[in-house]
């Protein structure tokens, strides 16, 4: 039950819509919004597509009030809004989860759902009701985290269910606005959003719903609209569009992923775990060989994270031993596992990954600055020779050197971290990435995918997580499912399918002790 | 209502009071970081074991908070004697009181306390008279027109009472002198620095006078970086304490010309033996040191400097 | 699932975190536990209700203020002028009565007016012009000091009875300032603790921009916070002059600013923002005023102090990184 | 829609970040000026070769110590001990001098190398057992310093030839210290631009957990930065004690810590780390140099001074802010 005052009876609400007039808005020279417009009548939900840093965030922004649109006006049930803030946005009834999650580490699991929006009882928070609410929340989505529990210590995909928990007792919801809220959820949790999803929609909400997993797009959407280039690329209701129609708009034609093509010529073993355990993995042995895509499957907190960051050097393997290309590694920390070609792209991308107020090149070069110089001394043509050169294979929008890390669009952020590594490929043994296509379009997918590929045939060994089975079949030569840390499954070629990954994920859920099946792989 | 006044009974007069029989004496001394300190408790220790006793020190660092809660300490301590170097008199009145109410001598350095049962006093005042007098008569004898540069600090309540001395008596109208600048200087290096600027706006400075000579030095630091000779008869520095740097510089004659100085031995056996006396009901008052300008000429020179190890 | 990997984790603040917090001082507690123990080793004077009266007061005024600046560090802020503050309110509110004749009752408001206002203009420079709280206070710093010095040269003093009970006067036999600085606690407690603004300050000091999309006020609630220190400050200026029976212009409140600073780090208040706890900083205030009067009863010579001081600063924040540590969780994130 | 940049950036990497905020400091750098054009109209002497000579002399140490300070601060982390370090490396020299007899060359590299154990002793401290650097430096301030009046009580004075060469010899007409801090600063923009350990100490300052995932030594850096502050503040106490031709235990350096944090943030390096260049640095320190020098050639009075400075750092504050501004980007990424 929402909190904070009766909900308004939504049936008796006049079906008129959420509409947005002529949006225009730019950040400093680039316009990024150049008159959109949108309507969304109450219980519709609609489908905000386009590619990274077509100003999907933007709008929604515009329509939170954290950014003033430059142009353009934005009326609800026929009251236009002005000059909106975040807070002001609440009492309007408009309930935006962001892209990026902003959830206070520090605070414990109820505090975070309240924070903003407290239950007061005599100038003191009402600790009480809130812990009510919370545990009715927690249930619904199915977290089983205790409300206390420091949220800061919670894994990615429980916080992103925590954000989007938060909309659910705001204000009596009128506008529902989720940016990629799967971009880190697995297949379970994206069921029970979906279902309250529906709930919302049924109580009259007007839904936004921005994503690059286009499946999810035909599952849930009534309407679609495309942004491209500034404006609306694309409009219509669900039912009279075809995917690939879809697909082909959003990403201007380079249309989407092809699957994975079987490998039969693997070089030798890259790396090779044995009997490894780390924080909640393991033990586990794993084989890869250069050459070869290898996927990790798995429900969220199944120990994906946890095993590639520990085969980077983040943590310490608690026992077992990593062997690259046959000799142990030895020491601990990144820099170690670097030296011996081991390069992770990790999945947190603010927290782990970007520099946001650096440069483009600075987010690029960093590793290489080392090794490009002479002497010590940097040599800044051989760096722009080689950042011009990453920037074209990773096709990097805009390409500028010097515009700040953070002020590129999601997809182009993970086109830098991934250039960090393809600009030293050569020093490289094994590429680990973990969820590496987080919030990136149909279009940026597909380049990331054939970075991988040719970074697999240059003879590394690949490794990345997903928690979409969609990328895990196209992208992996060989997928292991992995639950509670260990290894559960393994499924080769053609044998990976999403269906496969799915059922093995998810059946198995709750089976112990089948431990390293993986054992028997060559 | 229900708050009262933590002082205990007011004002306790000596002759009425059972002395303490421990022979301890407490020495609150703030400015540690002065260059007389060091000297000053060897002559304070050196009469204690003459006659038997025991001086403890505080750490005030210049902070009168720091001191304040110290003595503090003491005089819940009950420490037989204290000798208190108030760096704000009217703030240690409340504590002086409320010591000499519980019996404990309490004898004030440098300023008069109206709690108080002696006072070992070298007043700033006169000290700064006579630095001012002195410089006068050089003036005078040499009959030549002077730039002044004063480096004072009235942060300090001895800074103060040097300062007001110094102006009772200079420049005292004089058609000859101007004062072309007057800048706080703390330490040796504020006044090197200080001296440094001021000589770039009037290269014919010729007369620094400091409240101490820490800064006095770091003047006479300045006109030897800006190539004056070291003993250039038109130039005139003097500073006050009568430290051993202070004096050494005096000695070799040159343009320090002056130290105002208090007999440092005087006074650390003074500390002691105010202290003591009262402890053991002898009468005393305590002393009075009188502040003497040093220059190269004194006949003391050789027996101040020889007060130093 | 996941609910298997997060062990307990009761350790976000509010009622539990206090409590695990509570633990996690300890080892800093245990610290303070043994310099007790030492100096009551030492000298039996050390543990009697007159000196402990003593540590009490000689501490007052650093954990008035010390309250707000925990609450302005946790946010990310800090206020770097409040030594001056302290001078300045002091000697106006000492020349008020002294020169002006004015009763101590009013001469004491405008002390405290003159502190918020002071803090208040920190807060109006820093949380809405976006300058840097550092260098900002640092300027106020030495500004509020020079208009201290300009107003008046040399100390006002003798401030009659009123000021002497306040500062000096016993309740119940402990002293005035001493019930107030518990007071100062008690509300800075209950506010951290209890009041939605209060989960906000840690919300803003961990991630404004996060704060300021879930709608928390967070330009607001810090200039609030400078203008509370302000008036903290203005108390602690008139505790002293009262205490002191006098306001020297040049020296009163010099340095305080980093004795509060001190305290609040030392009391595990993170100078980054968003960790701290108010017993962590009631712990920070009374471990330095044990310490130094501990020092002076033992009589250690002032450098002897300088270094004991210095060295036991260094432990202390030794044992709050150790009690850090205690947390499971803490450590599987801090990488190691 | 972004079309409006060319592939590969028009700029170095390097290059372009000391560019752009030669522009962003800008309005600093107009403060700057702006303030000699009032002095040189107050007086005809502000403007002479020898006057400059002077302030580049006062400056000189400044410098010296605040380029690895803002090293230190960009990458996170900070120093406030080297008022002290200044005050024992000065004082060690010239007791080995005056007292040991040794040859000045000698005891300044003792000097220095004690200024070195002294700053590596905190880096220890602070990056491998990752205590909070405020904390540490504050005590290690204290520690410091006590023991440098432990080693002396009353200055060691009269150093002889060589060190009066080192203090106030010329080369070319321009003191040596000022040949010193030149080579200094130098070295400190060589480092920061035009070599890999210098882009590292951005990457640590702006995100350390992506820096130490890609490899960078997140620990060694600043270790070896603190053993750089060290010896900075050790050649500073040599050649304070050089000029002075004494070296005071209980004064030299005193708040020289807080003097260095002015300039460095006034120069625009933000304290929570990530930002800053050398050229802000090298402004802020001469922004400081000359308002000094200028007041004092106006024998402005002891408050006014306090209060002019004290407005002076708001008002600079402003003005960096203002450049800050002028980056459109950095408009947004400071939540718009
Ligand atoms: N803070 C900012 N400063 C400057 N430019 C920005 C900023 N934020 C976004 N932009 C630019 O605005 C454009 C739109 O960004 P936005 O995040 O809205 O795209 P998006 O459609 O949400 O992309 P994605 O699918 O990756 O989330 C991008 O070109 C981006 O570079
Ligand atoms: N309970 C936890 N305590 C501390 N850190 C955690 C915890 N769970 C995950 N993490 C860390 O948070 C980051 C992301 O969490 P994530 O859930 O992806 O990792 P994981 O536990 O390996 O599960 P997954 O299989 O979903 O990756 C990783 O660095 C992981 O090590
Ligand atoms: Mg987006
Ligand atoms: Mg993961």
């Amino acid at each position: 039950m929402p909190y904070g005052g009766a909900p308004r009876n939504p049936w008796k609400e006049p079906r008129v819509t959420l509409s947005i007039r002529g949006l225009v808005k730019g950040y400093g020279a680039t316009t990024v919004l150049d008159g959109v417009d949108l309507d969304i009548a109450p219980g519709e939900v609609h489908a905000l597509l386009g590619p990274n840093g077509a100003g999907k965030s933007t709008l929604i922004k515009c329509i939170g009030g954290v950014v003033t649109p430059d142009a353009g006006e934005i009326v609800l049930d026929g009251a236009p809004l002005h000059n909106l803030t975040p807070a002001r946005a609440f009492e309007a009834g408009i309930a935006t989860i962001h892209q990026h999650l902003s959830l206070i580490d520090v605070l414990s699991v109820t505090e975070n759902l309240f924070l903003g929006q407290e239950a007061r009882r005599a100038g003191l928070i009402d600790r009480g009701a809130q812990r009510r609410t919370a545990d009715e929340l927690l249930e619904r989505f199915g977290l089983r985290v205790p409300a206390t529990a420091r949220v800061g210590d919670l894994p990615i995909g429980t916080k992103q269910l925590l954000e989007i928990a938060k909309a659910w007792h705001r204000t009596d919801v009128r506008v529902l606005i989720l940016d990629e809220p799967t971009a880190s959820l697995s297949e379970s949790e994206t069921e029970r959003l979906f279902a309250e999803v529906a709930k919302m929609k049924e109580r009259g909400a007007r839904i936004i719903y921005t994503t690059h997993r286009l499946g999810e797009v035909f599952r849930i959407a009534d309407r679609v609209t495309v942004v491209r280039d500034g404006g609306v690329a694309l409009s219509g209701a669900v039912a009279d569009l075809a995917p690939e129609r879809v697909v082909s708009v959003i990403s201007g034609g380079t249309g989407a992923p092809t699957a994975q093509v079987e490998r039969s010529d693997l070089g030798a073993v890259r790396l090779r775990a044995r009997g490894l355990a780390g924080p909640r993995f393991g033990p586990l042995d794993m084989e890869v060989r250069a050459g070869e895509i290898l996927g990790l499957y798995g429900v969220l907190g199944s120990g994906r994270s946890s095993f590639v960051e520990t085969v980077a050097g983040r943590f310490a393997a608690v026992e077992g031993v990593i062997e690259v290309d046959g000799s142990p590694l030895t020491g601990r920390g990144p820099a170690r596992a670097l030296r011996r070609g081991i390069a992770l792209v990790p999945s947190d991308r603010a927290r782990q990954a970007l520099w946001a107020t650096r440069s483009a090149a600075d987010n690029l070069l960093l590793p290489s600055f080392g090794e490009l110089g002479r002497l010590g001394l940097r040599r800044t043509r051989r760096e722009r020779r080689l950042f011009g050169e990453t920037a074209r294979k990773v096709d990097l929008q805009p390409p500028d050197a010097s515009r700040k890390g953070g002020a590129f669009s999601g997809g182009n952020q993970q086109k830098l971290v991934l250039g960090r590594w393809l600009a030293r490929a050569g020093r490289l043994a094994v590429l680990l990435l973990d969820e590496p296509t987080q919030g990136v379009d149909v279009g940026a997918r597909k380049q990331i995918y054939e970075v991988c590929r040719d970074l697999a045939a240059g003879g590394l060994a690949v490794v990345f997580a997903s928690s979409d089975a969609q990328e895990v079949q196209q992208l992996a030569h060989r997928a292991l499912v992995m639950d509670r840390g260990r290894v559960i499954a393994e499924l080769t070629g053609e044998d990976i399918t999403e269906a496969a990954l799915l059922q093995n994920a998810h059946q198995l859920t709750g089976v112990t002790g089948t431990a390293n099946v993986s054992e028997s792989h060559p | 209502g229900g708050v009262q006044e933590d002082t205990g009974a007011a004002g306790g007069s000596g002759e009425s009071c059972q002395r303490s029989t421990e022979k301890v004496i407490g020495f609150d001394y703030p400015l540690t970081s002065l260059s007389v300190y060091g000297d000053l408790k060897r002559f304070a220790e050196k009469r204690a074991g003459e006659r038997g006793y025991q001086v403890k020190y505080t750490a005030d660092d210049q902070d009168l908070q720091k001191q304040i809660q110290n003595v503090q300490t003491w005089v819940t301590q009950k420490i037989p004697a204290i000798v208190s170097y108030p760096l704000e008199p009217a703030s240690m009145e409340p504590l002086a009181s409320q010591a000499r109410s519980q019996c404990t001598v309490f004898v004030s350095y440098a300023s008069p306390l109206k709690n108080q049962d002696a006072a070992v006093l070298f007043s700033g005042l006169e000290s700064g008279k006579a630095l001012g007098e002195s410089a006068m008569k050089w003036i005078k004898d040499r009959g030549k027109p002077v730039k002044v540069l004063v480096l004072n600090n009235r942060d300090l309540a001895v800074g103060a009472q040097r300062d007001d001395g110094l102006k009772s008596v200079f420049p005292a109208g004089d058609a000859d002198v101007e004062i072309v600048s007057t800048q706080k200087a703390g330490t040796r290096t504020d006044g090197e620095q200080i001296t440094r600027t001021v000589l770039q706006a009037h290269p014919d400075l010729n007369m620094v006078l400091g409240y101490n000579d820490d800064v006095a030095l770091g003047a006479r630091q300045a006109f030897l970086n800006a190539g004056k000779k070291a003993d250039d008869p038109n130039v005139f520095i003097g500073g006050q304490d009568g430290s051993k740097e202070g004096l050494t510089a005096v000695s070799e004659d040159g343009i320090y010309r002056v130290s105002v100085a208090v007999r440092i031995r005087d006074i650390g056996f003074a500390v002691t033996d105010v202290a003591a006396d009262l402890l053991e009901s002898k009468p005393n008052t305590g002393v009075n040191v009188p502040p003497v300008a040093i220059d190269a000429e004194h006949a003391e020179l050789k027996d101040y400097m020889s007060d130093y190890s | 699932m996941t609910a298997t990997t997060v062990p307990g984790g009761k350790t976000a603040p509010g009622g539990s975190r206090s409590a695990i917090d509570l633990i996690l001082r300890s080892a800093l507690l245990i610290g303070l536990i043994l310099m007790v123990v030492f100096f009551t080793a030492q000298s039996d004077l050390f543990l009697t209700a007159g000196n402990i009266k003593n540590i009490a007061l000689s501490s007052a005024v650093l954990l008035i203020v010390a309250v707000p600046q925990a609450l302005l560090v946790i946010m990310g802020y800090v206020d770097l002028s409040v030594g001056s503050a302290v001078g300045l309110s002091g000697v106006v509110t000492g020349l008020l009565i002294v020169d002006q004749q004015w009763s101590w009752g009013a001469a004491v408001l405008a002390g405290l007016a003159i502190g918020t206002i002071g803090g208040l203009a920190n807060g109006v420079l820093v949380s809405y012009t976006r300058l840097s709280p550092i260098i900002v206070t640092l300027g106020t710093l030495q500004l509020y000091r020079g208009i201290t010095q300009f107003l008046r040269e040399d100390p006002p003093s003798d401030f009659g009875r009123g000021m002497a009970l306040l500062g000096r006067g016993l309740y119940l036999g402990v002293p005035v300032p001493v019930w107030i600085a518990l007071g100062v606690f008690a509300l800075g407690a209950l506010f951290l603790y209890g009041t939605a603004p209060g989960r906000h300050v840690y919300a803003i000091g961990v991630n404004t921009e996060a704060a300021y999309l879930s709608g928390v006020a967070t330009k607001r609630l810090p200039l609030i916070m400078y203008g509370v220190i302000g008036l903290a400050a203005g108390l602690g200026g008139v505790l002293y002059a009262a205490r002191l029976d006098s306001a020297p212009p040049g020296t009163l409140g010099v340095s305080f600013e980093l004795e509060v600073l001190t305290a609040v780090l030392l009391g595990g208040v993170a100078f980054s923002g968003g960790r701290g706890t108010m017993f962590g900083v009631l712990l920070g205030v009374v471990f330095l005023g044990v310490l130094r009067n501990g020092m002076t009863l033992m009589n250690v010579p002032y450098f002897a102090q300088a270094m004991a001081t210095g060295a036991a600063l260094v432990i202390a924040a030794g044992l709050d990184q150790l009690g850090q540590r205690t947390g499971m969780v803490r450590r599987v994130l801090r990488r190691n």
